[in-house]
C-alpha cells in the first residue's frame, strides 16, 4: 500500500540540520498534507524526494526501488512530479507548450525523429498535443492555450504548474503551496481539483499553510517543525494535538513581564 | 487535398521541391544580379547559416557562447584540408567540415556545459583562443601563413539551398520534443528537470548541432575566400555572429535572418560613413540593448502579430513592450 | 501543422528571391560600356584595391598617393588618346570586404585592372578573383609565397624577399662581422613567418648562427619573457622578421635591460613609426627595402620633386614608388599592346624586361616573379632611414 | 646557476605583467561581486587610462605620478558615466543584454580611440630615466620597480579601503546582501558608482603602467588584455578582492613560464587553457564561496 | 507615528495586497498576524521601501512625512529600522563589522554608547564579536539583525518573524528583548505568525489574510477571538 516510504531521512547544511530523521509513508491513492511553520523544512523534504537534494542519512524509496542518487531528471520519469513554491513557469513559452514540456518524459522522439519528421513521430506530436489540451482543460485553462504564460494571473499559473505536472501522469504528485496568494474562491476551486485529481487514482502529496484548505482535503496530515515529525494523523487527530497547536499557536508559556 | 498532404511522402517530395526550387531560382538570379551583389548576399548566406547555430545554443537553449568562431574555424580548415589534401569532392568537404565542428563541440560541451551562465561564456571565450592558437602553430593549417589553394567552389546557389535547409531544420527542431527541452532549459533549468528533461544531454545537443552549422559555414567561407587564417576567426568574429542573433531577438528565427542581412550587409550600407562606422555599430548595441532588451524581434510572436496586425488593428499587441 | 509551415517554407524563398531580385535590380545601374574597345573614347579604368582604414591604412593610403601621381602624369598625354581614371575603394584590411570590393570594382565599374593591396594575404584572396575574371592585378607590395603563381594575370612589382634577405644577411655577416644571430619571428604575421624561414636559411648559408630563436606575435606588448632569454643568449644582432610597430617595441625592451645589439630586419620595418615609437633605441637598425629616395637615379629624382611639389613637402615611401611604377608598368603594357583588353596587354606586361622604375629596375621573369635591382639597405641615423649600400641584384 | 637566474629573472618579469592584469581583474570582481555582471568594457577602459596618460604625458610640466593620477581620474568618471548610460537601464533586464550592451560600449571606446588618435601603436614617452638594479647576477630595471611597487601599493589601499572605510564596508555588505544592505541605509547607487569608479580608476592607472612598461599604447590593447584579466578574475574567484590579485599574478607567471620553457607560441593558450582547468575542477574559482542551489 | 492608507502592492501582474491600512502609535507593540503568504512580509517591504506601491492612491506616512516610493537608505535615515526575514546578517562580515552596518546611515562614527546598548540587550553578541555572521547560531544571528538595527538610534523597528526556525526558549528569550527594546524607547512593529506570542507581547494587533487586513484591535480582545484559531487552525 505504501506508494512512497521516507526511512530515517536526514539532511544537514553545514551545522543545520533542516530534516531530522524523518520517517513517512505515503500511501497509494491518497491526500497527504505537510504543515509546519516557516522553515520547518518542507520545501527541503520535496528537494529530496525530486533528489534536487540528497540525504545525509536514510533511505527514500518508490515502490521499493531507492530515489537516492537517481539523477533529479530521472525521478519524473519514474512518476513523481511536482510544482514549486515559487511558482516556475516556462514563462516566455505559451501555455500549451508549457504543459507539452510537461510530457517529455513520455516522449521518445529524438533528434533523428524532429528532422525527419516520419509519421511515427507526428503521431507521437499529435498524443502529446492531445494529451496537454486534456490537462489544460481539466484545469480549466483551455481557452489560455496560446498565451504566454508570463501573462496569466497568480492563480491561473499556480494551475498551469499543476497542469504540467499533471500531464505525465505521475504516480505521485507533491504540490508545494498550491494555494499560496490565491484568493478565498479560487482556494474552493484548487481544493476541488485536487480531489479530482486523486480521483483519476494520483496520489496527492502537499504542502500548504492555508489549513481551511488542508482540513478541507487531506486524509492524513504529517506536521514538520525544526526537521522533526512531530505529529501524524487525521485532520481530527492532528487539529487537537498539543505539540500541533503549540508549534502553530505558540506554547502560551510565554508571559509578557510588563502589565499591559 | 488534405489528406494528401498530411501524406509523408508527399511532404518529403514538396520539402524536396522546395530546395529545389530555391536551387533553380537563384542559379537563374545569379546570372543577373552583378557578383558584387551576389557576393554579400554569399556573406549574408553564411553568417546566417552560422547564426541560426548560436541561435540553437544561445537563443533557444540560454547558454552563452562566445566561442562561435572556433567551431567556424575548425569547419573551415577541415573543409579545406578534406578537398585540398585529399581531393574530397566540395560538398563532401562541407560536410567534413560541419561534423568536425560537431564533433569537437560535443567534446568541448561535456566538460563545459556543467558550467553555467558567464562562467560557460568564458570558458568557450578561452577554448577559442586556444583553437586559435593552436592553428597558428600547426603545420598541417600552414599557420600564420595562411591555408592556400583552395578552390572557390562555394557559389550562391549552394548557399542559399544551405540556408533554406538549416532554416526548415531549425523550425524543425524548435517545434518538436527536442526542441521543446531545449526552450524549457533556457526558461527554467529546475523546472526541466523536475520534469524529466535531462539538462546535458539537450545542451550538448544543441551545442554540437550549433557547432556542426558553424562549421558549415567555416567550409563555405574557406571555399569563398580560397584562403584562410587563423586570424580570420579571432574574437571578434564570434562578437560579430552572436551581435547577429542578438539583434535580431534571441530564439527568433525570423530575427535571426533579419539580424543577418542587417548586419552583413551593414559594412557596406555604412560605408559612408567610413571611419565613424564602427562607432556607429558600438553605439547601436548598447542602443538596442536599451530599447529592445531582447532583440528586434525578440518575445515577437511574428504570426500572432502579423495576423493581429492584418484583423484586428485595434486590438493591443502582446510583446514585452514595458 | 506540416501544411502550414511548407506553405511558410515556399513563402519564404519568394521572399528571398524577391528580396535578392529588388537588391539586383537597385544595383544595375547604366552600365558602362566595354572597355576593351579600342575604338572608345571612354576613359580607362583602373581600380585601387586596398585599406584606407584600419591597421594597415598607412600602406594603402601611401600606395594611392603615388597612384594618383602616376594618373596625373599619365592623363597629360593620355593613354591611346583615352583618359585614365582610378576607382577607389577602401578593403579596411579586411579579407571579405576585399572581395566585395574586387567584385565590384570588376563587375560594376568594369575596370581592366586592379592596382592591389599591398598585403600578401588579401592579394591571392584578390587575385583569385581577379585571374578568374580575366582582370589584371598587379600588387604594389606584396613579398610573400604563392601570389603569381594563382595564374596570368595576378602580377606585383615589388622587391621580393628570397632576393632581398639573403643579400641582407650576407651584408650583415660578412661586412659587420655579427655571426651570432637572434631570430625573432612573430608567429601569428605571415610576413613574418615567411621572412623567417628566408633568413634563417641564409643565416647559415652565410656562415652565421643561429644562437637563439623567439616568437612573438603581432599586437602583443610585453616581450620581458623574449628579451631576458636573448640577452642571456648574448648575440651579436637581433634580426626581427615582423613588422615596425613591434620592431621598435623589442628594441625599446631590449636597450631597457641592457642589450646592445643593433636589429636587423625586412621591408616590414620601414615605416616612420619606427623611430617615432622606438626613438633612440631603434638607432643603428638595418632593414632593407626596394625604394630609397637618397642617391636618385634622374628618372627617381624628377618623380621625388614631383611627389613632394604634390605631397606638402613629404618625401614618398616604398608604398608610393611602387604604387606609381605599378600603374606605369601597366600603362606602358596597354599603350605597347594598343590595347586596353586585358587578355592582350597582360601577355605584353609579362614581357618587360629591365623597366627603369622609379623604385628600382624590373624585370618579370617566366612566370611574372619579378626581380628588382638593387636592393637598398637602409640604416636608422639621427631618427631617419638613411641608404647604407646599394646592392645590385643580377638578372639570370 | 644561469638556469635559476634566468627563472628568477622571468619570476620578475611575470610578476610585473601580472600585476598590470590584477589591477584591470579587480575592476571586473568588484563590479562582478555587486551586481553581478561581467563589464566586458573593462579592457577598453584600461586602453583610454593609457591614452590619457598618454597625452598627459606628453605635456611638459607632467611628471609620472601626475600622469597616473591624471589618468585614474579621467577613467573613474568614463567608468560612471558607462555605468549610468549603458548599464543602469538594464540592470532588471537577463545578463545577456548587460552583456551585449558593454559588448557594445567596447566597441564603441575602442573605435572612438581609432578615430581620436589613428590606428597605429604610439610610443609612450620616457617619464623617467632608466636604471638597471644589479642584485649579483640577477638584474631588475627601475620600470619593473615601480609597475610592482605602484600596483602592490594600489591594492594595498584598495585593501584597506574595502576592509577599514564606511563606504568599503558598505560595499562588502552589498556583495554579500544587497537588499539587507539597503535596509541599513546603504544607498546602492551610490555604491554601484563609487565600484565603478574604483574599479575603472584601477584600470586607469594600470593602462598608464602598462605603457610605460610596454612603451606603447594602440586602440586595440584592451582586448586581450581585458580578457586575460577576465581569465585571471574567474581565475581567483569572481567577486573576492584576494582572488583578483592571486589571479592576475597567476596568468601573468604562467605566461612568461611559458616563454622560458620555449613554448613562446603557445603563451596566450596557457591563461586561458589554466582558465577552463580550475573552472572545471573547482568551478568557483581559487577563493571563491561555492553558491548554494536554491530552490 | 507610522500611518498606512489604502496601500496596494502588485509583484508584475499579481497583486499581493489589497489597500491595506494600518497605524502604528508612538510607543506601542503592534503585531501583525496571519497564515503564510498572507501578505505580512509584503507590507514590511513595502514600508521599508524596498517594493513601491502599485498605486498612486497608496499613501504610507512615517512621521508625519509621506515615505511611499522612497528610497530604502533615506527611510532608514528618517528613524526607522528594518529587521528582515530571516535575519540577512552579512555572513562574510564579523559580529562587529555587521554592527557598524548597522550604523551606517548615521553621519559619523558610531559612539560607544551605542554599542553599549546592545550589548545590554544582547550579552552574547560582546562574547562573539570578532567571530564572523556566518558562523553564529540561528538565535545570535536574530539577535546580531536586531542588534544591528538598533545601531541606527530608530524610533520606529519593525521585525519579521523573529521567531521563525528558532528553538522555544530561544523565542522566549528573543521576546524579552523585544519587550525590554520597547520598554527602552523603540516602538516597535512585528510581524510573526505565533499568534499566541505576538499577541502576548503586543498592545495592539492586525490580522492579514490574502492581502487584505479582516480583523483588528487590542491584543487582549484578539487573544480571545475564535477567528484567529480558525484563520490559523482552519476549524
Amino acid at each position: 500500500m505504501s506508494l512512497l516510504t521516507l526511512n530515517n531521512v536526514t539532511i544537514r547544511f553545514g551545522g543545520l540540520t533542516a530534516v531530522d530523521t524523518v520517517n513517512l509513508e505515503v500511501k497509494q491513492g491518497e491526500i497527504l498534507a505537510l504543515i509546519g511553520p516557516n522553515g520547518a523544512g518542507k520545501s527541503t523534504m520535496f528537494n529530496l524526494i525530486t533528489s534536487i537534494y540528497q540525504p545525509t542519512e536514510g533511505t527514500i524509496t518508490l515502490e521499493g526501488k531507492s530515489l537516492v542518487g537517481v539523477a533529479t531528471h530521472k525521478i519524473a520519469d519514474m512518476g513523481i512530479t511536482r510544482t514549486f513554491q515559487t511558482i516556475r513557469l516556462f514563462t516566455e513559452l505559451s501555455v500549451l507548450d508549457n504543459v507539452k514540456i510537461g510530457c517529455h518524459c513520455r516522449g521518445k522522439a529524438g533528434l533523428l525523429q524532429a528532422l525527419t519528421r516520419l509519421p511515427g513521430m507526428k503521431r507521437e506530436e499529435a498524443e502529446i498535443e492531445e494529451k496537454a489540451i486534456k490537462s489544460l482543460e481539466f484545469l480549466d485553462l483551455a481557452s489560455k492555450r496560446d498565451e504566454m504564460a508570463k501573462n496569466l494571473s497568480y492563480g491561473e499559473q499556480r494551475r498551469l504548474e499543476i497542469a504540467r505536472a499533471l500531464v505525465s501522469k505521475p504516480k505521485i504528485l507533491l504540490l508545494d503551496e498550491p494555494a499560496a496568494g490565491m484568493n478565498p474562491q479560487e482556494k474552493v476551486v484548487l481544493m476541488e481539483m485536487i480531489r479530482r485529481i486523486r480521483d483519476t487514482g494520483i496520489t496527492v502529496f502537499l504542502v500548504e499553510h492555508d489549513m481551511k484548505l488542508v482540513m478541507g482535503i487531506s486524509e492524513r496530515i504529517a506536521v514538520l517543525d525544526y526537521g522533526k515529525l512531530i505529529a501524524e494523523g487525521t485532520p481530527l487527530e492532528v487539529r487537537s494535538n498539543k505539540a500541533v497547536i503549540e508549534a502553530y499557536l505558540g506554547s502560551g508559556k510565554f508571559k509578557s513581564r510588563i502589565r499591559r | 487535398m488534405k489528406k494528401l498532404l498530411n501524406n509523408w511522402i508527399v511532404q518529403v517530395l514538396l520539402f524536396l521541391s522546395v530546395l529545389a526550387l530555391t536551387a533553380l531560382s537563384t542559379s537563374i538570379i545569379q546570372d543577373i544580379i552583378p557578383p558584387y551583389l551576389l557576393m554579400i548576399g554569399l556573406f549574408i548566406g553564411i553568417n546566417l547559416i552560422m547564426a541560426l547555430g548560436l541561435n540553437l545554443i544561445t537563443g533557444v537553449t540560454g547558454q552563452l557562447s562566445l566561442g562561435h568562431a572556433a567551431f567556424m574555424s575548425i569547419g573551415a580548415y577541415a573543409s579545406a584540408i578534406a578537398t585540398v589534401n585529399y581531393d574530397l569532392p566540395f560538398l563532401i568537404g562541407v560536410l567534413i567540415g560541419g561534423l568536425a565542428a560537431g564533433l569537437i563541440g560535443i567534446i568541448i560541451g561535456f566538460p563545459t556545459l556543467r558550467l553555467t551562465g558567464d562562467y560557460l561564456a568564458i570558458a568557450t571565450l578561452g577554448f577559442a583562443e586556444i583553437v586559435r592558437v593552436q592553428f597558428t602553430n600547426m603545420k598541417i593549417t600552414n599557420g600564420a601563413i595562411g591555408f592556400l589553394g583552395i578552390e572557390g567552389s562555394t557559389t550562391f546557389p549552394i548557399v542559399m539551398t544551405i540556408v533554406v535547409l538549416t532554416i526548415c531544420c531549425m523550425v524543425w527542431i524548435e517545434n518538436s520534443r527536442n526542441g521543446r527541452a531545449m526552450l524549457a532549459i533556457r526558461e527554467d533549468e529546475i523546472a526541466s528537470s523536475a520534469v524529466g528533461i535531462n539538462t546535458t544531454l539537450y545542451k550538448i545537443q544543441a551545442f554540437a548541432i550549433g557547432s556542426f552549422c558553424a562549421g558549415v559555414g567555416g567550409a563555405l567561407f574557406a571555399h569563398t575566400t580560397t584562403f584562410i587564417q587563423p586570424t580570420d576567426f579571432g574574437f571578434l568574429k564570434s562578437v560579430d555572429i552572436l551581435s547577429i542573433v542578438v539583434l535580431g531577438g534571441l530564439g527568433s528565427i525570423p530575427g535571426t535572418i533579419i539580424g543577418a542581412i542587417v548586419l552583413t550587409s551593414a559594412p557596406e550600407i555604412l560605408r559612408p560613413l567610413a571611419n565613424y562606422r564602427m562607432i556607429v555599430y558600438g553605439l547601436l548595441l548598447v542602443v538596442i540593448m536599451i530599447f529592445r532588451p531582447y532583440g528586434l524581434l525578440g518575445g515577437v510572436n511574428l504570426r500572432q502579430a502579423v495576423r493581429r496586425a492584418l484583423m484586428i488593428p485595434k486590438k493591443k499587441q502582446a510583446g514585452r513592450g514595458e | 501543422m506540416f501544411r502550414k509551415k511548407s506553405k511558410a517554407l515556399v513563402a519564404m524563398s519568394i521572399i528571398m528571391s524577391a528580396l535578392i531580385m529588388v537588391s539586383g535590380c537597385g544595383a544595375s545601374k547604366p552600365a558602362a560600356t566595354p572597355t576593351g574597345d579600342a575604338e572608345s573614347k571612354e576613359p580607362i579604368k583602373i581600380g585601387f584595391l586596398g585599406a584606407k582604414t584600419g591597421d594597415v591604412a598607412i600602406y594603402g593610403l601611401n600606395t594611392l598617393k603615388g597612384l594618383n601621381m602616376a594618373v596625373e602624369e599619365l592623363n597629360k598625354e593620355g593613354v591611346l588618346g583615352r583618359q585614365i581614371q582610378l576607382v577607389e575603394e577602401d578593403n579596411a584590411g579586411q579579407k571579405d570586404q576585399a572581395i566585395n570590393i574586387t567584385n565590384k570594382l570588376i563587375s560594376q565599374d568594369k575596370v581592366v585592372a586592379i592596382v592591389g593591396d599591398p598585403t600578401t594575404g588579401i592579394t591571392r584572396v584578390a587575385g583569385t578573383i581577379a585571374n578568374s575574371k580575366k582582370t589584371v592585378i598587379m600588387s604594389a607590395g606584396s613579398t610573400g609565397p604563392d601570389v603569381v603563381e594563382i595564374g596570368p594575370y595576378v602580377f606585383r612589382d615589388t622587391l621580393l624577399d628570397t632576393i632581398a634577405a639573403p643579400a641582407t644577411m650576407k651584408y650583415v655577416i660578412e661586412e659587420k662581422g655579427w655571426k651570432n644571430v637572434a631570430l625573432i619571428t612573430s608567429k601569428n604575421n605571415d610576413y613574418s613567418v615567411g621572412l623567417s624561414k628566408i633568413f634563417s636559411k641564409s643565416i647559415v648559408d652565410n656562415g652565421g648562427k643561429v644562437v637563439i630563436e623567439e616568437f612573438i606575435q603581432d599586437k602583443d606588448t610585453d616581450f620581458s619573457g623574449q628579451i631576458t632569454k636573448i640577452k642571456a643568449a648574448n648575440p651579436d644582432v637581433i634580426v626581427f622578421s615582423g613588422y615596425y610597430t613591434e620592431g621598435a617595441l623589442i628594441m625599446k625592451k631590449a636597450r631597457e635591460v641592457g642589450i646592445k645589439a643593433v636589429m636587423v630586419g625586412g621591408d616590414g620595418l620601414q615605416g616612420d613609426d619606427l623611430m617615432k615609437i622606438g626613438g633612440a633605441d631603434v638607432e643603428g637598425s638595418i632593414s632593407y627595402a626596394g625604394f630609397s629616395p637618397e642617391q636618385p637615379t634622374p628618372d627617381t629624382e624628377k618623380f621625388i620633386n614631383a611627389f613632394k611639389a604634390k605631397y606638402n613637402n613629404e618625401l614618398p615611401d616604398l608604398f608610393a614608388a611602387q604604387g606609381y611604377d605599378a600603374l606605369m608598368l601597366i600603362a606602358k603594357a596597354i599603350k605597347e599592346a594598343k590595347s586596353a583588353d586585358p587578355e592582350k596587354f597582360k601577355d605584353t606586361l609579362a614581357q618587360t624586361k629591365n623597366y627603369e622604375g622609379v623604385s628600382g629596375t624590373i624585370t618579370f621573369q617566366e612566370g611574372r616573379e619579378p626581380i628588382k635591382s638593387p636592393v637598398y639597405l637602409l640604416e636608422v641615423k639621427g631618427g631617419k632611414f638613411t641608404l647604407l649600400k646599394k646592392v645590385p641584384v643580377e638578372v639570370k | 646557476m644561469p638556469i635559476l637566474n634566468n627563472l628568477m629573472q622571468q619570476l620578475v618579469n611575470g610578476l610585473a605583467l601580472g600585476s598590470i592584469y590584477a589591477l584591470i581583474a579587480l575592476g571586473y570582481t568588484m563590479v562582478y561581486g555587486i551586481i553581478g555582471m561581467i563589464n566586458f568594457a573593462y579592457g577598453e577602459i584600461f586602453m583610454f587610462g593609457a591614452y590619457a596618460g598618454l597625452v598627459l604625458a606628453l605635456t611638459n610640466y607632467v611628471n609620472v605620478y601626475v600622469a597616473l593620477l591624471g589618468a585614474t581620474v579621467i577613467t573613474m568618471v568614463l567608468g560612471v558615466v558607462i555605468e549610468r548610460v549603458a548599464y543602469k537601464p538594464l540592470r532588471r533586464s537577463s545578463r545577456l543584454s548587460a552583456l551585449i550592451s558593454a559588448i557594445g560600449v567596447s566597441i564603441f571606446l575602442s573605435s572612438l580611440m581609432v578615430r581620436m588618435k589613428g590606428p597605429n601603436t604610439r610610443g609612450f614617452p620616457k617619464l623617467f630615466e632608466n636604471r638597471i638594479f644589479e642584485i649579483g647576477d640577477f638584474q631588475i630595471t627601475i620600470y619593473q620597480i615601480v609597475i610592482i611597487g605602484v600596483a602592490g601599493l594600489l591594492m594595498l589601499g584598495l585593501h584597506l579601503f574595502v576592509s577599514y572605510t564606511k563606504m568599503g564596508r558598505a560595499m562588502r555588505a552589498c556583495s554579500q546582501d544587497r537588499d539587507a544592505a539597503s535596509l541599513m541605509g546603504v544607498n546602492i547607487d551610490r555604491v554601484i558608482s563609487v565600484t565603478f569608479a574604483i574599479g575603472s580608476g584601477l584600470a586607469g592607472a594600470a593602462g598608464v603602467l602598462a605603457g610605460i612598461y610596454f612603451n606603447a599604447v594602440q586602440p586595440y590593447m584592451g582586448l586581450l588584455a581585458g580578457l586575460k584579466a577576465f581569465a585571471a578574475a574567474v581565475l581567483g574567484g569572481i567577486g573576492s578582492i584576494p582572488g583578483a590579485m592571486i589571479g592576475g599574478l597567476m596568468i601573468g607567471l604562467t605566461e612568461i613560464l611559458g616563454i622560458t620553457v620555449n613554448l613562446s607560441q603557445y603563451k596566450d593558450a596557457f591563461a586561458f587553457t589554466i582558465l577552463i582547468l580550475v573552472l572545471l575542477f573547482k568551478p568557483s574559482g581559487i577563493m571563491g564561496r561555492k553558491a548554494n542551489k536554491k530552490v | 507615528m507610522l500611518k498606512l492608507e489604502k496601500v496596494d502592492v502588485s509583484y508584475g501582474s499579481i497583486k499581493a495586497l489589497h489597500g491595506i491600512s494600518l497605524e502604528v502609535t508612538t510607543g506601542e507593540i503592534v503585531a501583525l498576524i496571519g497564515a503564510n503568504g498572507a501578505g505580512k512580509s509584503t507590507t514590511l517591504r513595502t514600508i521599508s521601501g524596498l517594493l513601491k506601491p502599485s498605486n498612486k492612491e497608496s499613501k504610507i506616512t512615517f512621521k508625519e512625512k509621506q515615505i511611499q516610493g522612497i528610497s530604502p537608505h533615506k527611510i532608514v535615515e528618517m528613524g526607522l529600522s528594518h529587521v528582515p526575514e530571516g535575519r540577512r546578517v552579512f555572513p562574510d562580515m564579523s559580529v562587529y563589522e555587521n554592527l557598524l552596518m548597522g550604523a551606517h546611515s548615521r553621519k559619523g562614527k558610531p559612539d560607544q554608547a551605542d554599542f553599549d546598548r546592545v550589548y545590554h540587550h544582547f550579552p552574547r553578541l560582546k562574547e562573539r564579536i570578532k567571530q564572523l555572521a556566518g558562523t553564529l547560531s540561528g538565535g545570535e544571528q536574530q539577535m546580531l539583525a536586531m542588534g544591528r538595527a538598533l545601531m541606527a538610534r530608530p524610533s520606529l523597528l519593525i521585525l519579521d518573524e523573529p521567531s521563525m526556525g528558532l528553538a522555544p526558549m530561544l523565542v522566549e528569550e528573543i521576546f524579552h528583548i523585544i519587550e525590554d527594546i520597547n520598554v527602552a524607547g523603540t516602538t516597535i512593529l512585528l510581524v510573526e505568525q505565533n499568534a499566541h506570542l505576538a499577541l502576548e507581547i503586543s498592545n495592539r494587533a492586525y490580522v492579514l489574510e490574502t492581502g487584505e487586513i479582516v480583523l483588528e484591535g487590542m491584543a487582549k480582545d484578539l487573544a480571545k477571538n475564535e477567528d484567529i484559531r480558525k484563520s490559523y487552525l482552519g476549524e
